[in-house]
């Protein structure tokens, strides 16, 4: 596996190099991963992105470079000392450095005589791949399916140029991810949730979670589907509870601030017992925080949220895989029990990017409830045997529909009685029951029968599994990692089961106060013994777990 | 009308009430469009008037205080097939949901709004609502209201709106005329209506509506949106009732891509082939 | 101890009736408390209210009822299972009934011939006052105070008429309550802020916290203060927290769903270290639920809504004089460690009337920071030792102040970097280990070495107080019960000693998950043995906890 | 201005950006009116627009997104001695912050609120902002806007706004003078900034507003309430710059009967024996 860091000012043109690169290391066949480290702003600033790849599909970023891509001279400064020791630099031969890992390169003069400064960085993606010993056969293909028709040519060119300015270094390496899809977090969610029926998305901009709903609005006209800008995020969750309420399969998507506004309405979809997916996209908080960056902090204000006591469950997503299988999941989990489920993700995930093998959205399978026949008049809140009232929607001869913020009967009529209310409140907090049934416990990453064991959550998966590979291979202990994907309710089989045989279990969080840990006490009475917390909006590497035990002592 | 459709239910309304009228005006303009109830969603947020479509058979769809408007258009989006009608309060509609009413006229989806317009919030028991007039006293406004009053059709007609009326509790021959037209429309259509709050608005009462309320007549040019924003200004010692401002402009389904064609999203699934279309971009 | 309910339709002049009771109880010596059970809803319906009175102020509502008055037919028949064989029925002559304790009289005959039927009330009063030997002197002061000048005359000849009406039953309860107060909980709440050096109120009309609003506007113009009803909830928030930054005192109150909405602005009063007083009167949800009633439901929700991780302080309001009290101690909190406190009450406490004794407001202590020095140019963040950034207003000559949502340096200036990222988190959060210092342990009642122990928090004080009464007068068992009133963070002193030394801990909570139970788990590890439970919007009593304590086995 | 009271910071804007020029104003019409920047209060709620208060010396309030206005005003309400601005964006006011743009004009506190009405949400990278044209095209709008655009001006009127502006980055100088009869106006004034956003907004250009704004003259009678909405309307190949509408009324403090005479809440404590009096009223 390599690493390579690519970086520049925002508005220079680092994205554009990375796409060029993923997807010609995807053709070459390797897996590739990439984070991104972005600034809050739209010109200017540091930006960076550090590009993995290998025979497998990396899962995380890692601290020790190959090779930095430096679209300017900050980026020298800022990264030369993750560089490793044989590792290269591609600049510009106007930037000055006395770097020796340093390969000057005529960058710009190089694209200027192409006819633009702009395509300078595919001058340094051609010499990159050369260095990595990557063919670039597939450039053309690439660049027109990424940039208007004048500008391909040029780029080929500039690329050519670059990979024949340099002698390869590294061993090539690659996989068969060749016809492999490569996508952010948010595309693998918002592809879950076509599969799984989306009809309905209803969100106001907020990073990190915008591209889910441009990437929804950009395919909306060939789906069918209706992808609506709201004018707050109180309305955006209140028009997915309305269109789900109607019939249509509907999420709404947001960061904390967003979800922050869409508290009262998350109880709505509880109480009313109308499904709703609801994504919340993490970053650090308190309030505006670092937007563009990445935390785990957002656990139990999911659990949480809203007044009063409803049923609900909180999946976090932990790759991207998982992001397009839990998605669907969580689509027929809230229409089963006729709840809110909320998708934990994070900017780690969101924005970054990771080959992955092309699934079969016909086989995502839909839950359809039984069409049961109104038995003396429909009652959208029927007490059933099973707990679960049928739906119906809007329209139908078999009577009216209803939802009800208030406390009501069968039929949704307020009232105020307390035999009505309890059985009510019953009703829906049998769910929860229900919904244990449903559970998956955490994926138990590393040995089967850790002496030290790691618990976290979410996107922490990649770092998790590399830390677990690091630490085993160096075969001082037994290491496993037990990463949560479903939260709420929290799964506690393997957790119990695993926990009872580890010497030290230690939490690792993208947060301030290890949130599932608190959880886990909470729910299992299980205590860890340590936590590796990280809190400064930057991810932790499975390298950085690893010396991070190693100070703990573990 | 003994053969209607629609029944009414018993409600927890003050005896004397405007309610009751506008409920009553209700059915029959749903009666008299022929409307199958079970085509009828009825949306409400919270308060005194949001009631009201608890007590009509029909679809409904009781939701949040200041939140009717966004729930019931996204239930027309997604199946307009249905007729889609929103009976709240003067506070649930210009207050905690102004930003709604606002960005919802721009929006134009096709549904009917009626607001029960007291001057007070009612369920909470007397406090000024947007519309409350300068130097109302309240139990909160205990110097009488500072605020300038929100004037509705006004701010509609400023916003887009496409249908814009006012009427009174205390016609309700009239309001019911003015609430077919408001669902024949197409688009979003607002109608205004005088409720006398018998409990808590001892000021802008039957009585003194009554003697201030005219209606438009045939001559008024209910297209001219210069002239509609001056009526609308008229507010005090005479006070407009009837269509201030119509003017058909294209809908939300019309101008959209995907609903033109009559799409209804709702009980529909998506093409796997599509989605796996849309994959392979991303190979 | 005696117990009167009085019943009828809303409109009908319960409230009224009431008030005059508890007046004239009060200015006999009784100490004097009442819980209303209101519809939500205008007119009509079944309201009834509890008053309970004795040489003790009560602190919560009895089951056994002596007496009823009811002002219909509705009222008798819904209450007459809780009377005791000796209680009575006053009632109208035409109210049909079998009850042989029924004392029909002509309330509404009298009151016609006085003036107007709406007097019936008061002759009912009269009655009632007599069966329970108690004199109605200050009568004529007592409609005074309360009624229009032209209604008072009337109803003193009605309460007269009533009271002439029957015989002296019951012995004479009464104590050294005349000079209290007697007022509800919101009202008590009202006077620690007014105490505490309110200036800035901004709330949005919810149930039930609406008085406070009410009760504060109807004083704002003699205390020369600014109560602002807002657009909306966030408004509210958001404007409280300007006022609190530009160096107002300031509160905003609301109910569950109010709160849902302030949410995000919560965080940003962490961020922003701006000081603010949140109050949350609870009601039974979720969302809309049963808007007039009670319940004890948004604890976790409290402890963990906004995104992202911040230091709060959650304080449970317990009882009329504890709403005073604490109201002004949330106020210099929030001010000495500029964070967000709230005060968490509910419908039980905030509608209930008690006599409480009168403080002196110019004992109360108002926390005054010293003013230091800005060395250096002023940073409204500064990292200091303490931990604690020097506040100022704009306005002063010292410097420019700042306030941002943004993580940010010490001048509140955006920034993104790492290092300044931990140091504020740290210095934030920090203020969490501070605050412990400040923490009140919960209060015990009953035995001091309880071996059945009782947890419980906010209003169930009362009750639980009533409880351990009563289980300890049985002498099977020692009987204690810890009632906390700051939850957040949860001081646990007192609870590890008496847990340790307890056969059984059980909880008692007005809400279906056990909620303190489950962050007393999270907290300390401490599992309890069973729970007593209770989501029907009506407030369990001791008499129940006791019958429920019972069933459990303990 | 060389001996200027405010210092400006550098910025995270794009190079280019409408912004700087209203930074400029701003900073040019602080120092014509002689204020000290200590007694500044400057609000921003989030976007681009919003950092502004970040970049001037001054007392800074950079809360959250859509609620500039909340804090603003009850900044003034207890602190009338501070002058209060608000800078912030379309997206910030209009959108998020619709509830609150409306309702507080109602209000009337004095308090200049500056919106950089660029028609983009630019800080989330370019979808549509509530005053983007019908059929822009962005991200998220990809087959272009639907809504009916948002009409600030005309809304503030409307909403019974007594200062009603609308300025253009371009002509920073006029747009110094408007900030600075906001800022004097007593009460809530509001100018409507038109703000190029060089990297989203590839349509509404500087040149393209060069093209197109014209500066009211003399003769505009500014205290026309329905002539001033007439005039709002006017958007598109001409589009009027200026004071729309101006009529003083009175402010929030000046109706305020704890206010009226001057009181200011920061700083200030209660006296116990009010407190007690009111106690008293309860025994
Ligand atoms: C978020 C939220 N805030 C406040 C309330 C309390 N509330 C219920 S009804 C109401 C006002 C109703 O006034 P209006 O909409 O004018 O209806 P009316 O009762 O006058 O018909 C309020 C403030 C609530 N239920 N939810
Ligand atoms: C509650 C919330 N929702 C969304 C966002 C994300 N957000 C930040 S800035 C912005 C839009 C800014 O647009 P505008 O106010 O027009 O300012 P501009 O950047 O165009 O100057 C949005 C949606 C947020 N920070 N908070
Ligand atoms: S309070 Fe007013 S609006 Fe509500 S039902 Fe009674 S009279 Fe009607
Ligand atoms: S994105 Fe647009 S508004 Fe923001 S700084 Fe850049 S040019 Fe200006
Ligand atoms: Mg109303
Ligand atoms: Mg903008």
């Amino acid at each position: 596996m390599y690493n390579l860091l690519v970086g520049g000012a925002a508005g220079q043109g680092v994205d554009t190099a990375v796409n060029t690169l993923e997807a010609l290391l995807k053709a070459a066949g390797c897996g590739v991963f990439t984070v991104r480290d972005l600034m809050s702003r739209i010109r200017g600033g540091h930006n960076f992105s550090l590009v993995r790849f290998g025979e497998e599909t990396p899962r995380s970023h890692s601290e020790r470079l190959d090779g930095i891509i430096a679209l300017n001279e900050e980026t020298i400064a800022l990264h030369r000392d993750k560089l490793k020791p044989e590792g290269f630099i591609l600049c510009d031969e106007s930037v000055k450095t006395d770097d020796s890992r340093a390969i000057p390169l005529k960058l710009q003069g190089i694209a200027k005589l192409l006819g633009s400064g702009r395509a300078a960085g595919s001058v340094a993606v051609g010499a990159a791949l050369r260095l990595f010993s990557t063919p670039i056969d597939g450039a053309r293909r690439v660049f027109e399916k990424s940039l208007k028709p004048g500008l391909v040519e040029m780029n080929v060119k500039a690329l050519e140029a670059g990979y024949r300015a340099v002698e390869p270094r590294f061993e090539r390496v690659g996989g068969s991810h060749a016809g492999e899809m490569i996508l952010t977090g948010n595309k693998a969610l918002a592809l879950g949730a076509l599969a799984a029926g989306l009809q309905f998305y209803a969100a106001y901009p907020m990073s990190p979670s915008t591209s889910i709903l441009e990437y929804l609005a950009s395919v909306s006209l060939k789906m069918g589907i209706a992808v609506e800008q709201a004018e707050d995020e109180i309305a955006a969750v209140n028009m997915a509870i309305g269109a789900s309420f109607t019939g249509a399969r509907a999420m709404t998507g947001t960061s904390g601030g967003g979800f922050s506004l869409k508290v009262e309405a998350l109880g709505l979809s509880g109480m009313a017992e109308v499904p709703l997916v609801l994504v919340d996209v993490q970053r650090p908080g308190p309030v505006t925080g670092l937007p563009t960056r990445t935390e785990q902090s957002d656990l139990k204000f999911m659990i949480s949220a809203s007044q009063g006591e409803f049923p609900r469950m909180v999946i976090a997503l932990r790759h991207h895989e998982d992001a397009y299988r839990q998605t669907i999941r969580a689509f027929n989990l809230a229409e089963k029990y006729q709840i809110p489920v909320i998708l934990l993700s994070d900017q780690y995930l969101a924005d970054g990017t990771a080959t992955m093998p092309v699934p079969d959205p016909a086989k995502a399978e839909i839950y359809a409830p039984e069409d049961v026949p109104a038995e003396g008049g429909y009652a959208r809140y029927r007490f059933t045997e099973s707990g679960i009232s049928p739906r119906k929607f809007p329209g139908t001869r078999d009577g009216f529909v209803s939802a009800d913020s208030d406390e009501h009967d069968e039929y949704g009529k307020i009232i105020e009685d307390s035999e009505t209310r309890i059985r009510m409140m019953n009703k829906r907090m049998g769910k929860l029951e229900l919904l244990k049934r449903e559970l998956e416990e955490p994926q138990l990453l590393g040995d089967e029968r850790p002496e030290v064991l790691l618990i976290g959550w979410g996107s922490l998966y990649g770092p998790l599994e590399e830390a677990v590979r690091l630490l085993n291979a160096e075969g001082k202990a037994r290491y496993g990692a037990l990463v949560f994907g479903d939260v709420w309710p929290l799964p506690d089989r393997l957790l119990r089961e695993k926990a009872a045989g580890a010497r030290a279990l230690i939490h690792v969080e993208q947060n301030y106060t290890g949130q599932l840990a608190q959880l886990i006490r909470e729910q299992t009475g299980i205590r860890t013994d340590a936590g590796i917390l990280k809190y400064d909006g930057r991810q932790l590497s499975g390298e950085e777990i690893v010396r991070r035990l190693r100070e703990e002592g573990y | 009308m003994s053969d209607s459709r629609f029944e009414t239910f018993e409600t927890a309304w003050c005896p004397g009430c405007g309610n009751f009228n506008i409920l009553d005006s209700l059915k029959n303009a749903l009666d008299e469009l022929a409307l199958d109830p079970h085509d009828v969603l009825m949306v409400g947020g919270i308060g005194q008037a949001a009631k009201l479509p608890q007590y009509i058979s029909a679809n409904s769809f009781s939701g949040l205080h200041g939140r009717a408007v966004p729930p019931a258009a996204a239930a027309k989006i997604v199946n307009p097939a249905l007729t889609v009608i929103i009976n709240s309060g003067d506070g649930d509609s210009y207050g905690e949901g102004g930003n709604h009413f606002i960005h919802n006229i721009r929006r134009n989806v096709d549904i009917a709004h009626f607001i029960h317009d007291n001057q007070v919030y009612g369920l909470t028991k007397g406090q000024a609502s947007p519309t409350a007039d300068k130097g109302s006293v309240t139990p909160v406004q205990v110097e009488g209201s500072l605020n300038i009053p929100f004037n509705p059709v006004l701010m509609a007609i400023a916003a887009g709106a496409g249908f814009v009326a006012r009427g009174f509790s205390g016609r309700p021959e009239h309001l019911k005329e003015l609430m077919k037209q408001a669902i024949r429309f197409k688009g979003y259509a607002l109608v205004d209506i005088l409720q006398p709050c018998v409990s808590f608005n001892k000021v802008n009462t039957f009585a003194w509506y009554s003697q201030r309320v005219y209606e438009l007549d045939k001559e008024y040019d209910r297209g001219d949106r210069a002239a509609a924003m001056l009526k609308s200004m008229e507010f005090g010692d005479r006070i407009p009732i009837g269509v201030l401002y119509q003017e058909e402009q294209p809908t939300f389904h019309e101008q959209h891509e995907v609903l033109k064609n009559g799409q209804i999203l709702a009980g529909r699934k998506n093409d796997p082939e599509l989605v796996r279309e849309l994959m392979l971009e991303m190979v």
